[in-house]
Order: C-alpha cells, then structure tokens, then sequence
C-alpha cells in the first residue's frame, strides 16, 4: 500500500516542475490543485495503511480546502481589464 | 494567590473592553494601572509577611499543570511594572491630544501590562515561551503605532523575535523530550551535564539574549526602540527587555548543572564588557537623541549581564541584589530618559543631538528629568543607579576582583561621557532669543516623576535590600 | 519496507520544497511552493500518527498561508524578485544550530518519559473529555491556550497598523454561487470538527480555520460586507472567546468548591470546554479572516 | 475474498496509472488550457479510482466519508477548472500585475488601479 503512495508522491514531485518552469500563471496555480488532489489521495491511503480513521478527517479538510482556495486566490489576484 | 491573579486579569480584560468600547479606553486604562498599582503593594507586603505564595492553575498536580509562584523579587517586579505603567500612561494620557497618539495604544499597552505580569509569576518552561511570544507581538505592534517610518525597524524587530522564540523553543524541546517536564521548581537539579543538556541550553540562552538585546546581538534594539513613540519606547526600554533577562536568570540559578556554570559566567562577562564599553562608545557616537538613549539601553544591560555572571562564578547573594536592583533603576531611570527626551523632541522639533543647545532655558523642567535620571544610569549618588553600583562594587570587593572593578569604573566614565554630552550642551546659553512656543508644564512634571522614583529609591534602600535578602535566604 | 521508502521520499520532496521556496527568485513561485509545501507537512504529521497537527497544518499551512500570502503580494509592485539572501553569518548561524541538534536528538531517549503520559491518563476522566490533546489544551494548560489567543488576537492588532485598503472585485457569478453552496457544507464541517474535539483529533483551532477560509471566500466575493473591525458586532465576534475564557475562569473562582483559577468541576468539565471551544471557533475564524481580508475600503461590483 | 483484493489493488493501480497521466500531461502538453484539463480530469478521476480500490477494503462508514471527499473533489474541479481558466483568460487581456513574462512586457498596463503600482516600481 505504502508503495502506491510514493508512487503517487513521485508523481506530485513531477508536476512541480512546472510551478519552476511556468510560463504563465495558470500553470503554478494547476500545481496547487495537484498537490490538493493527490495529497486527498495520500492521505486515504495513509488512512489505510497506519489504520488511523482518523486521517479521513484531515482528507475531507484538505479537500474542503481544495474546493475553497482556488476560488479565493483567483478573486484576490484578480485585476482590473 | 488572588491579588497575583487579579494583576494579570485586569489589565487583560481592561485592555478587551477597550477593544470593543474604544471610547472608554482612557478611563479604564487608568483604574486598571491604579488598580494593578494596589494589588502589586498588597501582594508585596504579603509576600514580606507569608513568604512565596505558589499556585498550580486548574489545581491539577505539578506535573501537569503550570505553576505560578510569587516570591520577594517576583513581588517587587510586579509593582515595579504595574508603577511604571501607571506613570507611562499618565504622560500618555497628558499627551495624547497633542501627539496623536493612536486609539490602539491604549489596549496594547494593557495587554504589555497583563502579558509582563504574566512573565514574573510563571514558572513553566512553556508558559514563559508563551508569555514571551505575546511580549514580543506586544511590543512589535506599540512600534508600529508610529506609522509608516516605523514599518521597517517594527518588521525587522518581529522577524529578530520570532526567531529567538524559535530558538527558545526548540531548547525548550529538547529538554521536554530528555526529562519529560516543563515545571521550573520540577526540574531544578535534574539536568545531567551532558551534550543534550548544553545544547537545548545554548539555543534558550541564544533566543533570550536575542530577545533582551544582549550586546552582540543587539542589533535590532535601536532602530525599533527610537522609531516608537516616546510613551512605548520608555515602555520598551524599561519593561521588556526585562522579561527575557528574568527568564534568563530563572534558567541559569535553577536549571543549569554546575559543571556549565563557568564556561557560561564566562560568555556572560566578555558580553557584559563588550556592552558596556562598545554600546556606550556607540552611543557617544549616535548623532539622534532618541538612539542615544536606546544604545544606552544596550550598554546599560551590561551591568545585569555582569551581575548574573558574577552570580553564576561566586555564588554571592550580594550579586543577585545588585542584579535586581539594576533592572528596577534602569527601568526608572530609561522611562524618564525616553518620556523627557521625546517631550523635549515634540515641544522643540529636533531629532538630533546637536539641536538640543540651549534646550534647559527653553524645557527646564524636561531637561532636569533627563539629568537626573543620567544620574541614576551612571550611578551618581543619591539615586537607585547608585545604590545598585555600590552593592556590586561591595561584591567584587568581597570577591577580590580589582580587575572588574577598573572596568566597572571605565563603563561608568563612558556613561558619564554620553549623558554629559546632552547635559553640557542642554545648558550652554547659546541663542538669547527665546523661541516662540509655549511648552506644556503637565507632561514634563509626568516626565519628571519616574526619574524622582528612581532618586527615592536610594531613601528605601535598607528595606529594598531587606526584601532582596528575604529571597536569599 | 514500503514505510522507510515513503519517509525518504516524503522527507526529501518536504525539504526540496523548503528549499526551493527559499531560494525562489520570484514571490509568486515562492509562496506557491510555500504552499505546496504546506500540503507535503500535512501529509508528513498524518504519517507520524498525529492528526491534531495534521489537521491544523492543512488548514493553515496548504490553506490561509496562501491566502494570507497573495494578499501581500498582490500589493506588490510588478516584477518582483526577491534577492536571496547571500550574506553568510545567517547561514552560518542556523548550520551551527541544526549541528547542535542533530548532535542532540540522538540523546533524546526513544521512549519518552512515561510519567507524564501515566499522569495524563489518570487524570483524563476528571478533564471532562475523552482526547488527551484537547484535555491538555483545554483543561490541563488552559491558561497556555488563553495566552495563545491573546497572540492571534494581538496578530491581527498588529497588522491593522500596517494595512492599506486593497480593491475587492465583484466575483463571476460562478465564483458567487460556488462560494455560496460551499459555505453549509463548511458550517457543518466545522461543527463536525468541534463537536469531534472532545473524543477525538480535533477541535477549536482547526475549526476556527476551516470556518475562517470559508468568510475568506465569501468576503472575497463581496459577500459579507458588514465583516470589519469598525463594526462593534464583529469585534465582539472576534473577542468572544478570550471574554467567554476569562469569564468562566473568572466564575469558577468564585462560585466553584476550590476557588482555583481556571478550574473547571468535573461534572461540568465537558460542557464549559465545549462552551469555550464553541467561542473560540467563532473568535479564531472572524480574527484569521480580518486578518486576511483586511479593510477594504474600496469595492468595485464589475462582472 | 481474493479476487474483491485483486479487483481492489486494480483499481488502486488503475488511479495510480490516470495521476501519473495528469502529472505527465502537466509537464509535456503544450498550452495551458489542455494542461488544465490534464490536472483537473484525470486527478479527480485517479482519486475516484483510488477511492473506489479503498472502499472495497473499508467498512460502510468510511467508505461513505471517502465517497463524500470524492463528490466535494469532483465539484470543485469542475469548478475551478473554469475558475481558473477564466481568470487566465482575463489576465490574458490585460497583463497581470504580478508578471511571469519578461518585465519589458509590462508596460502596457494603464489601467488606472494598476499605474500607481508600477510608478512604485520604477
């Protein structure tokens, strides 16, 4: 199970190539949703694997928080066209 | 216990109900300062009568809970802060019209108050870590109540002591995970000498000597302490720096294992000489009045780094008085300093030195407190300065250390040097022609009134030593 | 086997984001490593079995840092670049603590000192709660968790001096109606969390987060507009939970058996803990949104 | 019960296959917009998978709670999937303030909340 896991960190670890390389700010910005996803996913499965419940706790906040920021980042970087 | 308790909750809870009635703010800060002012007189005289009162918060048992205690020098630092603050806030008071003072001094300052008072009762590793951190958030956010010119030396000053807290927290750590408590009285003689003990006890002491602006790492101390207004920097330079320099003296006189005593009385003393003489040439050097006076405050802490370093090499009971006494002269003394230097800064317009010439015909009263309270820092009888620097010159020669004493006496020279040269300049009649602004005689009188505390503590110095020997013994 | 391989590799993408964040020349891609990296130190509490700590870094760390963050730097000029630091006497200073300490964690002894534990558990039937953590934070050392509001509170106090007001913009309706289907659903989260503090990870900080991001995405879309400092409910709002602390501190002096302060009895131990959290959620979130938020006092409604 | 575990480490392996896709897509597809779509379908599809390959191996009540965390991660990235890309398309117009271009490209920003900001800058 635990090799799934770092699998999916390695995975993570690919993607934040492009929050160096960019071009533009999207790209950075679909970093973040990245790590919110895969980071969900993790932590199911290190839910699982230290069979700790209470993980899914921070799994449902971190998704919460997935759901929430990007929408808050985009109005505050938002300028005027 | 219920006085303690009472001078830590009603500077709090003062300070919340200034937050949501702002109006109300100066009327409560000022019963919440006499209040506090009362309880810090009856809870000395019934540490004097009783002896230390303890309280473990919640009652659970030491292990657990977090204990406060109220000892002689507890008792004494508790009035001292809550008088201090009294007559901090009646110049405030006087001057906030004319100064603008902003609306948020008021609840910051009785939170400074309530987070002090805090400070001296705890006796737990990780309350005092947490009352530090409230001191330095404290402190950092009276800084920036100057303004835009304030950012910067406010910024440096938070990042300098977020640091430090970290250092001392990690130390904090370290010893937590080797012995398993945080409770001072606890742990006291359970510290074996070894390489974990000296490193958890390097990074405290790193952290607070950062935090109390000990000599090489004082860096931040001038630029934060001169931007502030003259009510908070004379509330920064004499009450905070303090906090850490107790918590320091409470680590190195409980904690610390005799094998490490030497080695530290030593780091302590090259600090302490460094201090004296680098920051007071600095000082001489500083062409702004309010630097002047905040460079002397790192100088001047070299003397209670003296004295705790005598005190951790001899063990003479004589050193821990004179530690005290120290910090409550300097503490007196540096409010009138900051209170009539920023008046004079105020009424005359001037940031620099050069500009005070002729500034004792113009604000002879301001200028008086300032010379008075210079007197007191360098130790120029009668005043609490001098009753201070007589009981550590009594100590070293009880100890046979003529070669402190010489430096003892070289540091006093540097500091005569830096206040005579306002002093001198203040009284030469230089411009006949009287300027044309009238200074206001209430906020020179509140000015006044620290630096005459500071002269009657050499009247009560029998009972003051009586009370410092209480502890010893 | 597959455990050491994920500490490796968990602890080396940690620390290759630290890195990088530090020596970013550009804010904008160091605060999104920032975050990224506040994600990876969830992941790495959750690994070491703490959930507590898990939870709060989620919520602040991969949460409002980012927020908080762009909030500063869109009051950045243009183009940016940080310059990293080159002088060597920090570097040097932070390399001779981490010697220090990797040299003295070796000694720490592996087992903790069990008296402490053995004392905890002992005395959790009489804390009124069931989670040691909230115990200790809430009974044990409450006093610890009263200076820590202060703190948060004297945060907000601070940055208040330095803000200058910063534009919101009418969010698309899109962004509007999200905001508005998500905020129940964060409502009954962070009850969820709350209520779950008293026997499990858990608790007022962590709830006072999650709600805190929830006002933020709201007020970032010009809903709210009545949250600022200037409105005597807000502030009430924000000093709740330091008032409800003291006074029940304040009333348990008087009126309970002992007269010790901030001792709860153990019948009523659970209840006043949960009354206390209850506000300090409440304080926590309206004082964490203020703080990201801020005072804007200039909106535009443009679509 | 072997073949529910071999049905389940399928679909774990299945969800490990479509993150690695998002990641790869991430890096190697040309413009934003389909690198945006890599991230936003393909991850919330590998969480579903690995949801899925988990729920087999849980009980009733966790594999609810996982199921809700699936639902709240498949909604927020459609949504801000378009968040995203209409802010990207905005600040396209208009150069952004805070610029991952080269800084001569700036220049034509004068709107009038944003001149103050660049006058700081020079």
């Amino acid at each position: 199970m635990m090799y799934l896991a770092v699998a999916i960190l390695l995975s993570m670890l690919l993607g934040m190539w492009r929050v160096i390389k960019g071009p533009t700010l999207l790209d950075r910005l679909l970093t973040i949703q990245l790590f919110g996803s895969a980071g969900v996913a993790i932590c199911l499965i290190l839910a699982k694997a230290l069979s700790m419940p209470a993980l899914l706790d921070v799994a449902l906040l971190l998704a919460v928080l997935a759901a929430a920021i990007p929408a808050a980042l985009v109005q505050r970087l938002r300028r005027q066209i | 216990m219920s006085l303690a308790l009472g001078l830590v909750i009603i500077p709090l809870l003062a300070a919340l109900l200034m937050l949501l009635w702002p109006r109300l703010a100066r009327g409560l800060q000022l019963a919440a300062a006499l209040l506090c002012t009362i309880l810090a007189t009856m809870l000395l005289q019934l540490v004097q009568q009783e002896g230390s009162q303890q309280l473990f918060i919640g009652g659970w048992n030491p292990l657990l809970a977090i204990r406060w205690q109220a000892d002689s020098v507890t008792a004494l630092l508790l009035l001292l802060s809550a008088v201090l603050h009294l007559l901090v806030s009646g110049y405030a008071l006087a001057v906030q019209q004319r100064d603008k003072l902003a609306a948020a001094f008021w609840p910051l300052s009785s939170l400074l108050l309530a987070s002090l008072q805090a400070l001296w009762l705890s006796r737990d590793l990780f309350n005092l870590y947490v009352c530090l951190e409230l001191l330095g958030m404290v402190a950092v956010a009276l800084v920036t109540l100057s303004g835009d010119k304030a950012m910067r030396p406010a910024l440096h000053y938070l990042l300098f002591s977020l640091f430090a807290s970290l250092c001392y927290l990690l130390g904090v750590a370290l010893l937590y995970g080797a012995y398993g408590a945080l409770d001072l009285p606890l742990l006291q003689g359970q510290l074996q000498a070894n390489s974990l003990t000296a490193a958890a006890l390097v990074l405290i002491t790193l952290g607070l000597m950062l935090k109390a602006a000990w000599w090489p790492l004082h860096l931040w101390l001038p630029a934060a302490h001169a931007a502030a207004p003259a009510p908070v920097s004379a509330l920064l330079s004499a009450l905070v720096v303090k906090g850490p320099l107790f918590i320091l003296v409470l680590v190195w006189t409980t904690l610390a294992p005799a094998a490490f005593l030497n080695v530290a009385a030593y780091a302590f003393l090259v600090c302490a000489l460094g201090a004296l003489l680098l920051a007071g040439v600095a000082a001489l050097r500083t062409p702004y009045s309010k630097t002047l006076v905040a460079y002397s405050t790192v100088a001047q802490l070299g003397y209670a780094m003296l004295a705790l370093a005598l005190m951790l090499s001899f063990n003479l009971p004589v050193f821990t008085a004179a530690l005290w006494l120290f910090v409550m002269a300097h503490a007196l003394a540096k409010a009138a300093c900051f209170l009539s230097i920023g008046e004079m800064q105020q009424t005359l317009g001037v940031k620099k030195v050069a500009q005070l010439k002729g500034a004792s015909q113009t604000m002879p009263l301001a200028m008086f407190a300032f010379a008075v309270a210079g007197g007191s820092l360098i130790g120029l009888p009668p005043s609490g300065g001098f009753l201070a620097k007589w009981v550590m010159l009594l100590g070293l020669w009880q100890a046979q250390q003529y070669f402190l004493l010489l430096v003892l006496l070289v540091a006093t020279l540097v500091s005569a040097a830096y206040i005579f040269r306002v002093v001198v300049l203040a009284f030469d009649r230089a411009e006949p022609t009287a300027p044309d602004f009238s200074p206001q005689l209430l906020p020179q009188w509140l000015a006044l009134l620290p630096a005459l505390a500071v002269w009657a503590m050499a009247f009560f110095s029998m009972p003051l030593l009586a009370i410092l020997q209480q502890e010893l013994s | 086997m597959g455990l050491l391989l994920f500490d490796l590799v968990l602890a080396t993408v940690v620390l290759l984001l630290a890195g990088t964040a530090i020596f970013s020349r550009n804010l904008t891609h160091a605060v999104m490593l920032f975050m990224a990296f506040g994600v990876m130190m969830a992941l790495a509490w959750a690994r070491l079995a703490a959930p507590d700590l898990a939870l709060a870094e989620a919520a602040i760390g991969a949460g409002l840092t980012g927020a908080l963050c762009f909030t500063a730097l869109v009051r950045q000029p243009a183009a940016l670049d940080s310059k990293v630091a080159t002088s060597l006497l920090p570097i040097c200073f932070v390399a001779l603590i981490t010697a220090a300490l990797l040299f003295s964690v070796w000694q720490i002894p592996v087992s903790p000192n069990p008296a402490l534990s053995h004392e905890v558990s002992v005395a959790l039937p009489q804390s009124g709660v069931a989670h040691p953590v909230t115990a200790v934070l809430l009974n044990f050392r409450s006093w610890d968790t009263l200076l820590e509001l202060l703190v948060l509170l004297l945060a907000l106090l601070g940055a208040q001096q330095a803000q200058s007001s910063l534009t919101l913009y009418a969010g698309w309706s899109l962004s509007l109606s999200w905001s508005r289907l998500l905020s129940p659903l964060i409502i009954l989260l962070t009850g969820y969390l709350l209520w779950r503090g008293a026997a499990a990870p858990g608790g007022a900080f962590q709830a006072g987060a999650l709600l805190a991001s929830g006002l933020v995405v709201l007020r970032l879309n010009q809903q709210l507009t009545w949250l600022s400092w200037q409105n005597p409910w807000v502030r009430l709002a924000a000093l709740s939970g330091l008032l409800v602390f003291v006074l029940t501190g304040l009333f348990s002096l008087l009126w309970s058996s002992s007269r010790l302060w901030l001792e709860w009895p153990t019948a009523y131990a659970g209840a006043v803990i949960l009354g206390i959290e209850s506000f300090a959620t409440l304080a926590i979130a309206v004082t964490l949104t203020l703080l990201v938020v801020g005072e804007p006092t200039e909106e535009r409604a443009d679509a | 019960m072997s073949w529910l575990d071999g049905l389940s480490w399928f679909l774990l392996l299945l969800g490990l296959v479509f993150f690695i896709a998002g990641s790869l897509g991430l890096l190697r597809f040309p413009d934003q917009f389909s690198r945006l779509h890599a991230v936003t379908k393909a991850d919330t599809l590998g969480l579903g998978l690995v949801v899925l390959g988990l729920s087999i191996q849980s009980s009733w009540r966790e594999t609810l709670l996982m199921l809700l965390i699936w639902l709240l991660v498949m909604c927020s990235g459609a949504v801000s999937c378009q968040l995203l890309a209409r802010f990207s398309r905005d600040a396209a117009d208009a150069e952004p303030l805070i610029s991952h271009q080269e800084p001569g490209q700036t220049a034509n920003s004068t709107s009038p909340a944003s001149a103050p900001v660049t006058k700081r800058a020079e």
